[in-house]
């Protein structure tokens, strides 16, 4: 186990009360792993992902991927359109979204990696976890 | 009433691994779904007691219930959390 | 079968069954100095096989079968017969394989430590590893990493290292003396020839070793290096296994101790040179 | 042995007797664990030979087939589960069929079993609430195809096959055990009414009529494929519970002659032995038909087998028009 379980687990009274965002409803805090060779053969190219959600337009994406307030200190504002889901499979083996910085590029692929069934790109970002060549 | 099913739980970062034993299945979770599991353990307890153990714990800022209901029902969806 | 050939690529033996001598022949020649499945009986069968009883003869192809197979897999032609015994026991190993946890990477190994690039295709992990295996280190694989679950080591599953398109002229140009098999061109995968792991390679296959550097490496960008966080390791790796789901929780055990224990960082390399100088600096600064 | 054996009689009889395994040579244990594989049987077989002095990298390999049926059950109670949840607001209990409520009743046919899909019975009147709760649960349509569709809505005893969108898992729900085109209407509320809770929510057949079931499957509906890992289900089913009221009860199903068969069959492979019947020898002849690479074997006879399948399965005119329309649709089938 890593050191950040002393942060995450607080021992009653002896940590200082840490801050806990419940996050807003309609965000999401799982991501499930899929098997990497039983996906049903979905289209990669022609699918998309909006970042973020249009429920959600108008957000800013912090590092980790959860939707904050517009205009939010180190967050990211949302990318003109949507990722094709090429670009995007590129980007979660290590490439980069197009016209993305490097922490640009982490927060959205981290709120993608994030998106939960319901969400819009949701599916895509499902097919896009097959296999490579 | 809800309790965390049994899991395997490692922290890695802001993301936590958590290996369902009952489903195989393995997902990462973020702020605030660890905390959630942890304070409810196997036993379980209320939506109330929950709040309160949360709010004790951790500072939450202006409670909101609602977003806590909707955290509590995505792990209730995944299947990390049963509901009874 | 009519035609047969075993054979033991680090823990894990095959039998592979041809209907054709070519591709054993090939197999039997290039597979020489390797030993034989552990008590004869191997891990996995691989079946090179005719689709229709004439077309062993009338425009050969050969359909790749065994323990394990995928639908709808294209047969190849009898020039690429060794092509497909390869791409038949890659294919058991990632259906089939449920010892250990299966990370499709190459690894090095020296001081019995190891490390493991991996990363899409094309992002020159085969010709990584090969080059490095004439440069100090220990070739243990260039296709899968081998994690035991049971003691965290990685296992060698030292194959042939398949070079593909331009990689074919550097490993020629940085191996001169290196064995290697036919050219074949055309293949599903562009051009393909595989080249024998040195003496080195095939002597210490037995040897498992301690991961402790995990590299992203990345091919045609100018040289940079970053951090990788634990959790996106874990997520790429998920992804870069064929096996992490079926192996339950040995599998979750084995991958979560292995990405809070051992760093992690993605390199960009404009060219081979620069990509070994920037694993050596890695290394030393362990 | 007088000759070796070179077909499915090499892993029926190391299931029979495990101990004789012991005198396998390299080649013997190459070829009975390709074939235990091919038939889908290799967790059987690895929960059958534990504990033996097998060669080391046989242990090995046995120990990773069990450590794989062991997920494999996990996967499949959950799916169980999922369904079970799915389907408790509309108030519909999941009946598990096959491997799945093996596992779920822990019976010694659920040892190591390999398990593909979801099957569950439900009541045929409540089908379109069933089928209504699993999409909302996230189960989709596996089949765009139209005459795939209709030929399942009009003639199948069951939906056509769904899948879980997350969990990439099928699940196949039955009314009936047998397709109503076919010869034989066993009776499929009956079924649900004998039908015995293994947990809130969750019911098995009766053992008789999973025993039903296994020999409808085998002989009134399949081309015996998979057929030597079904009559282990058979042998175990019956060494588990006797067979104390079957031959009743598969004749209310009019299942009598498919029952006794199995019976017969089973025994034969996997146990006493019976007194067989030239058919008995026939069907034997197919269910073994298997070599020590794992490949199918005997293509006439399979394809005899096939073609009966679907003779039992539909009227003449109608098995033509079936036949031409997949054949149109470059489906061969699994013939050899």
């Amino acid at each position: 186990m890593s050191d950040e379980s002393q942060e995450v687990m607080p021992q009653d009274g002896v940590n200082r009360r840490r801050a806990l965002m419940l996050g807003a409803v309609g965000a999401t805090a799982i991501v499930s792993i899929r098997p990497a060779l039983a996906q049903t053969a979905a289209s990669v190219v022609t699918c998309e992902i909006p970042v973020p959600d249009p429920g959600r337009a108008g957000s800013y994406i912090a590092a980790d991927g959860s939707l904050v307030p517009s205009g939010t200190a180190g967050a990211f504002a949302p990318p003109g359109k949507p990722y094709k889901g090429d670009a995007v499979k590129v980007a979660l083996n290590g490439g980069q979204l197009p016209g993305t910085s490097y922490e640009q590029n982490r927060a959205y692929t981290n709120y993608i990696r994030r998106l939960q069934s319901g969400t819009s790109g949701f599916t895509c970002f499902a097919s896009l976890q097959m296999p490579r060549g | 009433m809800a309790r965390a099913e049994s899991l395997r739980i490692v922290h890695l970062d802001s993301f936590t691994a958590v290996y369902h034993r009952s489903s195989g299945i393995t997902h990462l979770i973020t702020a605030p779904a660890p905390e959630i599991l942890a304070t409810l353990g196997e036993a379980g307890m209320t939506f109330a007691a929950l709040t309160e153990r949360l709010a004790t714990d951790y500072d939450l800022g202006d409670l909101d219930a609602d977003a806590l209901a909707a955290r509590l029902d995505e792990l209730v969806a995944s299947g990390l959390v049963s509901a009874a | 079968m009519r035609h047969v050939f075993s054979v033991r690529i680090g823990p894990i033996g095959f039998r592979i069954g041809s209907d054709w001598r070519a591709p054993i022949a090939q197999m039997e020649s290039l597979y020489t100095d390797y030993p034989g499945p552990h008590d004869g009986v191997p891990d996995f069968n691989v079946r090179l096989f005719a689709a229709r009883p004439w077309r062993r003869v009338i425009r050969p192809s050969v359909m790749i079968g065994g323990d394990f197979v995928l639908p709808e897999a294209a047969p190849l032609p009898l020039a690429q017969g060794l092509l497909a015994a390869e791409m038949g026991m890659n294919l058991q190993m990632a259906l089939g394989q449920r010892r250990y946890l299966l990370l499709h990477a190459s690894v090095v190994e020296r001081d019995g430590r190891a490390l493991v690039m991996t990363g899409m295709s094309g992002a020159g992990k085969s010709t990584l590893a090969a080059l490095l295996g004439t440069r100090g280190w220990r070739l243990m694989g260039d296709e899968f990493a081998l994690l035991d679950p049971a003691t965290g080591l990685i296992h060698a599953f030292p194959r042939l290292i398949s070079l593909k398109n331009a990689a074919i002229g550097v490993a020629e140009a940085a191996v001169p003396d290196g064995v290697f098999g036919p050219l074949l061109p055309g293949t599903p995968k562009g051009d393909i020839r595989h080249l024998v792991p040195n003496a080195a390679a095939i002597a210490g296959m037995d040897r498992a070793a301690d991961p402790a550097l995990i590299l992203f490496p990345r091919f045609g960008f100018e040289a940079a290096e970053r951090y990788v966080a634990p959790s996106e390791v874990f997520v790429r790796l998920t992804q870069a296994s064929t096996n992490y789901v079926a192996m339950g929780e040995r599998g979750f055990d084995a991958l979560t101790r292995l990405v809070t224990t051992v760093p992690a960082r993605a390199i960009d390399y404009p060219d081979t040179d620069r990509a070994l100088a920037q694993v050596e600096a890695l290394w030393r600064d362990l | 042995m007088a000759r070796p054996v070179t077909d499915g009689w090499l892993l029926a009889r190391a299931l029979r007797t495990p101990g004789n395994t012991l005198a396998l040579d390299p080649a013997g244990w190459a070829a009975l664990i390709a074939t235990a594989r091919a038939e889908q049987m290799i967790g059987t077989l690895a929960y059958r030979l534990e504990g033996l002095r097998v060669p080391q990298a046989v242990a090995r390999l046995l120990a990773d087939a069990r450590a794989s049926a062991a997920q494999g059950r996990v996967v499949a109670l959950w799916e169980a589960e999922a369904a079970r949840r799915a389907m408790a607001p509309i108030g519909v209990p999941v009946v598990l069929l096959k491997g799945t409520a093996f596992v779920a009743a822990d019976l010694k046919a659920g040892q190591g079993r390999s398990i593909g899909d979801l099957d569950i019975l439900v009541p045929r009147d409540r089908i379109d609430a069933v089928e209504a709760a699993l999409i909302s649960a996230g189960w989709e349509w596996v089949k765009p195809d139209p005459y795939d569709d209709d030929y399942y809505r009009r003639w199948m005893h069951e939906l056509p096959p769904l899948i879980h969108r997350e969990r990439d898992r099928m699940i196949d729900v039955h009314h009936t055990i047998l397709p109503l085109t076919a010869r034989i209407t066993p009776d499929a509320a009956g079924l649900l009414a004998w039908s015995v809770e293994v947990e809130p929510g969750v019911r098995i057949l009766s053992r008789n009529d999973m025993l039903v079931h296994a020999a409808a499957h085998l002989f009134a509906d399949g081309d015996l494929a998979g057929g030597m890992r079904n009559l282990w289900d058979v042998y175990c089913l019956v060494d588990q519970f006797g067979t104390n009221g079957l031959a009743e009860r598969a004749a209310h199903h009019g299942l009598g002659r498919e029952v006794a068969r199995a019976l017969r069959l089973s025994a034969a492979l996997y146990g006493q032995g019976a007194r067989l019947n030239p058919a008995d020898h026939l069907y034997l002849r197919r269910l073994t038909a298997r070599d020590g690479w794992g490949r199918a074997t005997r293509p006439f006879t399979r394809l005899g087998f096939y073609v009966r399948s679907h003779w039992l399965r539909m009227p003449p005119a109608m098995l033509v028009r079936h036949l031409w329309t997949k054949w149109r649709g470059g489906h061969r089938g699994d013939i050899v």
